[in-house]
């Protein structure tokens, strides 16, 4: 049998997973942004990023921030000297607060391509 | 009461095979009997190979920690009411395996050695008891009820994929002993645990505090010695 | 066949408080090697609750001579007085010594040792109980172990963990060292050394309802036994008045000391009626015998067989700070919580009194005329030195382990220089090794389970807090029968690796020889002396019985010598609580 | 302990900068990231401050994320050593084109 999951090691398996996606989007992010010499490349790109699909993608990409800087904040508050009785508390709350503006924000985000 | 429980066992005889196999025993057990008390009426009545650590049955000792329906826990403090009518039962994880149920714990051990796990103090004793109040021995009032049964080192996903990672077991010894304020060798016990390997890979998981059968929060105390360790301005490794 | 040799200045059999305590000691002057067939801190002095008893007047006035007065009172007057007070006394310098050690105190608001009441200790020669109980929470042996295992670390004893002792080896009237397996492999080791110190603890399992660890099966007092070296005063067993009902797990005396009281089911607390002055703080001996009074006469709570420990009007904090793991256990076990609901509790066989005979200097004796083995010692519950006479007082057990094993360590240091290197010889590694692959490869008809659940229910129905000589003497023949069957007994596990069920087999065999040798001292001592109890010679007899019961093994069976107490202060006198 | 301590400290920079980056970037319509407005943008010193702060948080954090892993994970020494090479050699890459972006265009 599996090891049993519990609250605190499914957190930090998300907020590992999503760190590491995030560090490679951000070696590529930079590497593309690097290498735009002039407005019409540039341009370009931007008509480019506006196709649904990859609307959706960044709004995945939107998703993994959300989760990393929620679970981020969840461990540097308890690293702070916030009790550890509330940790799984705290980590529902990061799961509603993910969702909700994950949602709002995702809401004004395809308006923008509709 | 009593019911029939099946307990599904992660066997390995090495002199049998090199392999390991999952054997069925099906046992009647009274609801407030324990694992433990399975495990022995199995090797008593069914199969006397079954190969087990017990000692002294009540959660004092730590010889009987095991993985039990995916977590780890004492045979003895887990009663079998608790549990569904299948029982798995493993080793302890990321431990080599001796022979079925009973791991190598030499590793889990060296840990706890690399701490410094004894009281430092080189000042002449005085004649009487050192003075501690009773604020301070509450400090360390939790950490000292560890029994070193190894359920929260070998639950801890990061020892899992990092075997020189000190874990939470050893973590919490240094604890106990930086935290005692007749303790004076604060700066090298920092320096022994605030290495590579040492308690920044602790990332606040929670595996060791939902399995410590003395239900240490054993999170609290390590992020406590992080804490330490920074208000020491502490020039360690990372 | 593969020996490995090893060669120790001391070896100390057994890592729990007096074995770790002796170690510190002995390293100082030479290289020393522990054995212990768990891993260290799996030593079943871990699971001491209650406290340890020194005379520090931390709390309140104390002196080490109330204390020396308690425990001789306590052991019925059987204890050797001069041993007594040597303990008493070495009690304060030893516990502070300890704290120095790093064991974690639970503290007064001045932030010394706290210290509470505890069974049998009083103020003033038994005027009213006294706090004399050195205590971190209900953890104390924990506590107490890990701080001297911690310092055996620091000072760089050598431990052997999961290593069976096999054979303790005693030629020429010295000891020669030990034969052991490695457990986990099932290699033979031979440990030669100048000084081995037996420090391997009690012997609770050859009762069915114990408070001892699996691993407390004695077989080093049956090594010695067998060897034609004596056993003293092993009729002495202390049941302990509270463990939980069905299972026997400890509920420690200091919950009575922290207000805890006994209850029957008539809601009395009976004990009132035995022991008015100090009522549930009486000694274990007398309060055991109450429990089971109280039921035998049908005041059992419902009728049955068990009787209430209330702790319901203890403050609640006081429960959660200085009794918390026998809360934990209630609530595991029983799933009461004992804030809100009395706990069932009934008499658990819980301290050896009787032991290896030993001076006061741990020095084991080969007979009653105080003639020893050259570089044999012995500390802590397999010992008998005795302090403990015919009924142990609560938190005497750690006090003993901690003064006698100190003491044994020094005596041995200071002997080191004088004495030779032991050898031990190939045809005792033979035999052993012989003995331990016949018992391996045994094929045939019985099980070790069978035998042990008969010898424990036996000894557990006719040898316990009541004997009487009818059912003593039945005992006795069941013992011969279970001796017949062991010689059939056959082992499904034949592997070298981790072989549980073969060390069950040896220990059952030392298990079966201890017991003989303690009903056939229950038989002989006509009398009731602290824990022994004859329901046919109800009083105590000092005229006939003021003295230590040898037991040899002869020829003929077990033949007994004795030994006078040794009574300096004390004069003998009635024990009224 | 420092470089843990940074990368709790870039983590807080993040939050605030990512909020920062994500409320222009995404959501406060086409005209905040065309090329001009952000050329406009990047003219004022202030802004090229944060940005490089910016980059060299995300860079530093990333990257100490993933040398945790390279300690837990990999065993074998050799590739270990390579990955701890590339782990200080393609941040710095990173960090020079950023930076060259942000002043020099």
């Amino acid at each position: 049998m599996r090891y049993r999951w519990n609250t605190g090691s499914l957190a930090w398996l998300v907020h590992r997973i999503t760190g590491v996606i995030l560090t490679f989007y951000l070696i590529a992010h930079i590497f593309v942004l690097s290498h735009l010499k002039n407005p019409s490349a540039y341009d370009q790109l931007m008509n480019f990023m506006k196709n649904p699909i990859l609307k959706i993608g960044e709004l995945l990409l939107f998703a993994a921030v959300l989760i990393h800087v929620f679970a981020g904040i969840r461990i540097t508050l308890l690293e702070a000297g916030l009790s550890t009785k509330i940790q799984k508390p705290l980590a529902y709350l990061g799961v509603v607060a993910v969702a909700v503006i994950w949602i709002v924000c995702g809401f004004f985000f395809l308006m923008e391509v509709f | 009461m009593s019911k029939f429980y099946t307990f599904r066992i992660k066997r390995y005889l090495p002199e049998e095979s090199p392999s390991s196999r999952w054997d069925e025993f099906r046992i009647k057990l009274e609801s407030m009997e324990r694992v433990l008390d399975g495990l022995i009426k199995i090797k008593e009545n069914l199969d006397g190979t079954l190969t087990f650590r017990k000692s002294c049955a009540h959660g004092v000792c730590g010889s009987c920690a095991m993985k039990i329906n995916g977590l780890n826990r004492l045979a003895c403090q887990t009663l079998v009411k608790d549990l569904p009518e299948l029982i798995e039962i493993e080793p302890l994880p990321s431990l080599p395996v001796i022979k079925d149920l009973v791991v190598d714990m030499t590793l889990f051990f060296e840990k706890n050695d690399r701490v410094l796990p004894y009281l430092i103090n080189d000042d002449p004793p005085p004649e009487r008891e050192r003075i501690q109040s009773q604020e301070d021995q509450h400090k360390i009032l939790e950490s000292i009820t560890c029994i070193m049964c190894g359920s929260c080192t070998t639950s801890c996903p990061v020892f899992w994929a990092d075997k020189e990672y000190l874990g939470p077991s050893a973590l919490l010894k240094a604890y106990r002993f930086l935290f005692d304020t007749r303790d004076k060798a604060t700066d090298s016990r920092l320096e022994r645990i605030t290495g590579e390997h040492g308690v920044w890979r602790c990332h606040s998981i929670f595996n060791c505090v939902e399995v410590c059968p003395k239900e240490i929060d054993i999170t609290k105390h390590i992020l406590k010695i992080k804490r330490l360790a920074v208000k020491k301005g502490f020039k360690g490794g990372d | 066949m593969e020996i490995n040799k090893h060669y120790f200045d001391t070896v100390i059999i057994g890592s729990g408080l007096a074995g770790c305590r002796a170690a510190i000691e002995c390293i100082n002057t030479g290289s020393v090697a522990v054995l212990s067939k768990l891993y260290p801190t799996r030593s079943h002095s871990t699971a001491a609750q209650g406290g340890i008893g020194a005379a520090l007047g931390n709390e309140e006035p104390d002196s080490p001579e109330w204390h020396t007065y308690d425990t001789v009172k306590g052991s019925d007057f059987l204890g050797d007085q001069d041993a007594i007070e040597i303990m008493c006394y070495d009690a304060i310098p030893t516990i502070i010594e300890l704290e120095h050690m790093g064991v974690p105190f639970s503290r007064t608001p001045e932030g010394k040792i706290a210290q509470r009441r505890f069974g049998g200790h009083t103020r003033d020669f038994g005027a009213a109980p006294v706090r004399r109980a050195c205590y971190s929470a209900d953890r104390t042996g924990h506590a107490v172990l890990f701080a001297l295992y911690e310092q055996c670390q620091l000072r760089g004893v050598r431990f052997f963990q999961e290593f069976q002792v096999l054979d303790i080896v005693v030629e020429n009237n010295s000891v020669q060292g030990i034969i052991a397996v490695n457990i986990k492999d099932g290699s033979l080791h031979v440990f030669e050394s100048k000084a081995v110190i037996i420090a391997s603890g009690g012997y609770g399992k050859i009762f069915k309802v114990t408070s001892n660890a699996y691993a407390s099966t004695g077989e080093c007092l049956s090594m010695l036994f067998r060897q034609g070296l004596p056993l003293e005063d092993m009729e002495f067993f202390q049941f302990h008045p509270t463990g939980l009902y069905g299972l026997g797990i400890l509920i420690t005396e200091g919950a009575r000391g922290e207000g805890g009281i006994l209850i029957n089911g008539k809601g009395e607390r009976f004990m009132e009626r035995y022991a008015p002055t100090i009522k549930d703080l009486a000694p274990r001996d007398m309060v055991s015998r109450a429990i089971l009074t109280e039921i035998r006469e049908g005041r059992g709570i419902n009728g049955k067989d068990y009787v209430y420990l209330d702790l319901r009007h203890v403050d609640k904090k006081i429960l959660e700070e200085r009794l918390p793991e026998i809360t934990t256990f209630s609530k595991i076990y029983m799933g009461i919580d004992p804030s809100e609901a009395p706990i069932p509790v009934v008499p658990t066989a819980h301290y050896a009194m009787g032991g290896i005979p030993t001076d006061i200097d741990g020095r084991v004796l080969k007979d009653v005329d105080g003639s020893v083995i050259y570089g044999l010692f012995a500390a802590g519950e397999c010992a008998c030195v005795s302090v403990h006479g015919a009924n142990r007082l609560g938190c005497n057990s750690l006090l003993d382990t901690v003064v006698f094993g100190r003491r044994a360590g020094k005596t041995a240091t200071q002997m080191l220089k004088d004495m030779q290197k032991g050898r031990v010889k190939k045809d005792r590694i033979d035999k052993t090794f012989e003995e331990i692959e016949n018992l391996r490869n045994a094929k045939g008809k019985e099980s070790i389970a069978s035998i042990r659940k008969d010898l424990q229910t036996t000894m557990m129905d006719k040898c316990s807090v009541f004997r009487i000589e009818k059912e003593l003497k039945e005992l006795l023949v069941e013992l011969e029968d279970l001796k017949t069957r062991f010689k059939e007994i056959s082992l499904t596990d034949r592997s070298k690796t981790f072989n549980t069920e073969l060390l069950e087999a040896i220990e059952l065999s030392h298990m079966i020889t201890l017991s003989e040798v303690v009903a056939q001292s229950a038989l002989v001592r006509t009398e009731s002396r602290g824990a022994h109890c004859r329901e046919d010679y109800p009083n105590r007899d000092d005229e006939n019985w003021l003295k230590h019961t040898f037991a040899f093994k002869s020829d003929r069976g077990i033949t007994f010598k004795y030994k006078p107490v040794k009574i300096t202060r004390f004069k003998p006198e009635e024990r009224k609580y | 302990m420092w470089s843990w301590l940074l990368h709790r400290i870039t983590g807080v920079i993040l939050v605030f900068g990512l909020l920062y980056h994500f409320i222009l970037m995404h959501f406060m319509g086409h005209n905040n990231y065309s090329y001009e407005a952000v050329m406009a943008r990047l003219s004022d010193p202030w802004w090229k401050v944060f940005n490089i702060i910016f980059l060299l948080a995300a860079v530093y954090h990333g990257f100490y994320g993933l040398n945790g892993l390279v300690t837990e994970y990999i065993r074998e020494r050799p590739l270990r050593k390579l990955m701890r090479y590339l782990i200080i050699i393609v941040p710095m890459i990173l960090v020079f084109f950023g930076i060259k972006i942000v002043l020099f265009n």
